[in-house]
């Protein structure tokens, strides 16, 4: 079971790192702030909750599995919170500094 | 070796953050590469704990997303001080 | 090739970036952040000569904690002298 | 393999240090600063110090960015006077050698370490079962309490100075759902931080970074704004902790005939109470440091 578990975890945590990296080259290249924002959040959401699932996974002990969905979830909620605040504060002010 | 691998792609995935950081025009921009450094850093904290087993790594993961937002924040809330 | 190795010429890098910048720039904000790399890389330096295959030395740890937890003291007031010097006041 | 990650993350150190510290734009500075921040507490981790990464992490990440950022936001831009050529050209080059220098003298530095063998002898007896707080609090707790009135001075210096108190703006009701969720949460690993300090990793400064990093959240929602009162209660909390650690000093002195030698069998109870006190009084100092403290109290 362990073994299966081992894959399965590791499966996860590489989709994870592979969509980080593509939220990376996204805030990277994309042509506007906001858009770039849209980008970052995904990166924060799912890539990181897929990460912290595979380590999960990998790792098999539950206090493990504990901190990371804690830090899956917070990274998540304050990824959310900062793009929409700085969406507000960048739109409302609308002309680059 | 695998875990390696996947270390290795989280850390470019953190320092991908650099070009946005180098060419952002607006300071908005600049929060975004550190909010996005911030994210990578906490998920190769998280890769590396998963190697060697360690729960420190954990906790230092935990730290980084509790306060990933405090520089972001600390911006847009006294952005306005400025001018 | 251990890891120390590679991490003290880190931080002597980040020593002489901060020593260059400390030389060449008249900005108090910049000074203050080129004097904050100057003692993490330094920490970065003591933190690396500790290194052990086996465990890491205590006490170099715990002189560069003490170092972060300072650091953050001596930035704070280098930043409201600095705000002080610049004559801003909100009012 | 894991060689490749140390090496790109030293190059990264070094490549984000040195951006931070040549771009012309304020935040962008301090944002690569908080970038760099980051990657040193990576750095710490895979130089095996998992308790100094905490602490960068929790200071670095949730304090010195800000602060930062609140003295980069009011400062007024510095003219950019470019220094001349031949001034340039000499730091650089001597800065370049220093730095050589103190590279090539560490690395080629003989000597043994004799701490480890000291450290393990003594961590028996300590009460705590993690070397770096059985240095910290116990066989160099001196230096532990100057430290805290290193930072006590500090907050001194920043009460005369009396900077003008940042008025952060409405974030919108966002914030309040936020907050409910991250402030319980600062406090609880708060609390597992400093709890765990005696065995794993984790300690009093740890947790009184996170705690302060909780503080500036409320600031920054408008909830912990510095009123008379709030400002009250923190001083009293950043006076109490010096004052309990000096008065434990004194009662060690009593107990034991020797200043800060804890009475044997006990010890972890001192070390406890003592990390509590430091654990709200560091929270309180670093959130009056960012607050600053105005002479008048606002209306």
């Amino acid at each position: 079971m362990s073994a299966v578990l081992y894959v399965i975890g590791l499966g996860l945590m590489t989709c994870g790192v592979v969509l980080l990296l593509i939220a990376a080259l996204g805030v990277w290249s994309l042509p506007s702030a906001v858009s770039r924002l849209h980008a970052l959040t995904k990166a924060d959401s799912a890539g990181l909750s897929l990460i912290a699932l595979g380590a999960a996974c990998v790792n098999g002990r539950l206090d493990a599995l504990l901190a990371l969905v804690l830090c899956a979830v917070l990274v998540a909620l304050s990824g959310a919170t900062m793009g929409h605040l700085i969406a507000r504060s960048h739109v409302s002010e609308d002309e680059p500094e | 070796m695998i875990l390696d691998l996947l270390a290795l792609g989280t850390l470019v995935a953190t320092l991908a953050a650099l070009p946005r950081l180098i060419l952002g025009p607006t300071a908005a921009d600049r929060i975004l590469a550190a909010q996005l450094a911030g994210t990578g850093t906490v998920a190769t904290l998280i890769v590396l704990g998963t190697g060697e087993d360690t729960r420190g790594l954990f906790d230092t993961a935990l730290v980084f997303a509790a306060l990933s937002a405090v520089t972001g924040l600390a911006f847009v809330a006294l952005r306005k001080a400025r001018s | 090739m251990t890891p120390d190795f590679i991490y003290i010429f880190a931080g002597a890098g980040l020593v002489g970036l901060a020593m260059y910048r400390l030389a060449t720039r008249r900005d108090m904000l910049l000074r203050v952040l080129a004097l904050n790399f100057l003692a993490i890389g330094v920490a970065m330096i003591l933190q690396a000569s500790a290194f052990g295959e086996t465990l890491t030395d205590a006490v170099p740890q715990a002189f560069v904690l003490t170092g972060i937890v300072v650091l953050v003291g001596v930035t704070a007031a280098l930043l409201a002298l600095a705000e002080q010097i610049d004559g801003h006041d909100d009012e | 393999m894991s060689m490749a990650f140390d090496i790109l993350l030293a190059l990264g150190i070094v490549f984000t240090a040195g951006t931070a510290l040549g771009l012309r734009d304020r935040i962008a500075s301090v944002t690569g600063f908080v970038i760099t921040g980051l990657l040193i507490a990576l750095s710490f981790v895979r130089l095996g110090a998992p308790d100094v990464a905490l602490a960068e992490a929790a200071i670095g990440a949730g304090l010195t960015g800000a602060l930062l950022l609140r003295s980069a936001l009011r400062l007024k831009p510095a003219e950019g006077s470019k220094s001349p050529a031949l001034q340039r050209f000499l730091a650089a080059s001597i800065a370049t050698g220093l730095s050589c220098a103190l590279a090539w003298a560490v690395y080629t530095a003989p000597g043994t370490a004799l701490y480890p063998a000291l450290v393990s002898e003594g961590l028996a007896k300590s009460g705590v079962d993690n070397p770096v707080t059985a240095v910290l609090l116990n066989f160099r707790v001196w230096d532990t309490l100057l430290e805290i009135v290193v930072l006590f001075a500090a907050l001194v210096l920043v009460r005369i100075i009396a900077p003008a108190v940042p008025q952060p703006e409405a974030l919108g009701e966002l914030m309040l759902p936020f907050m409910r969720v991250i402030i319980p949460v600062c406090v609880f690993l708060s609390g597992h931080l400093l709890w765990q300090g005696a065995t794993v990793p984790g300690g009093a400064f740890q947790a009184g970074a996170m705690l302060a990093g909780g503080f500036l959240v409320l600031f920054m929602g408008g909830l912990a704004l510095p009123t008379p009162r709030v400002m009250a209660f923190g001083k009293a909390l950043a006076l109490a902790g010096l004052a309990i650690f000096a008065l434990a000093a004194l009662a060690t002195e009593a107990l034991t005939g020797t200043l800060l030698f804890y009475p044997d069998g006990d010890e972890k109870i001192w070390i406890i109470a003592i990390e509590s006190a430091l654990t709200l009084s560091i929270a309180a100092m670093l959130y009056l440091l960012f607050c600053g403290m105005p002479r008048r109290p606002a209306k």
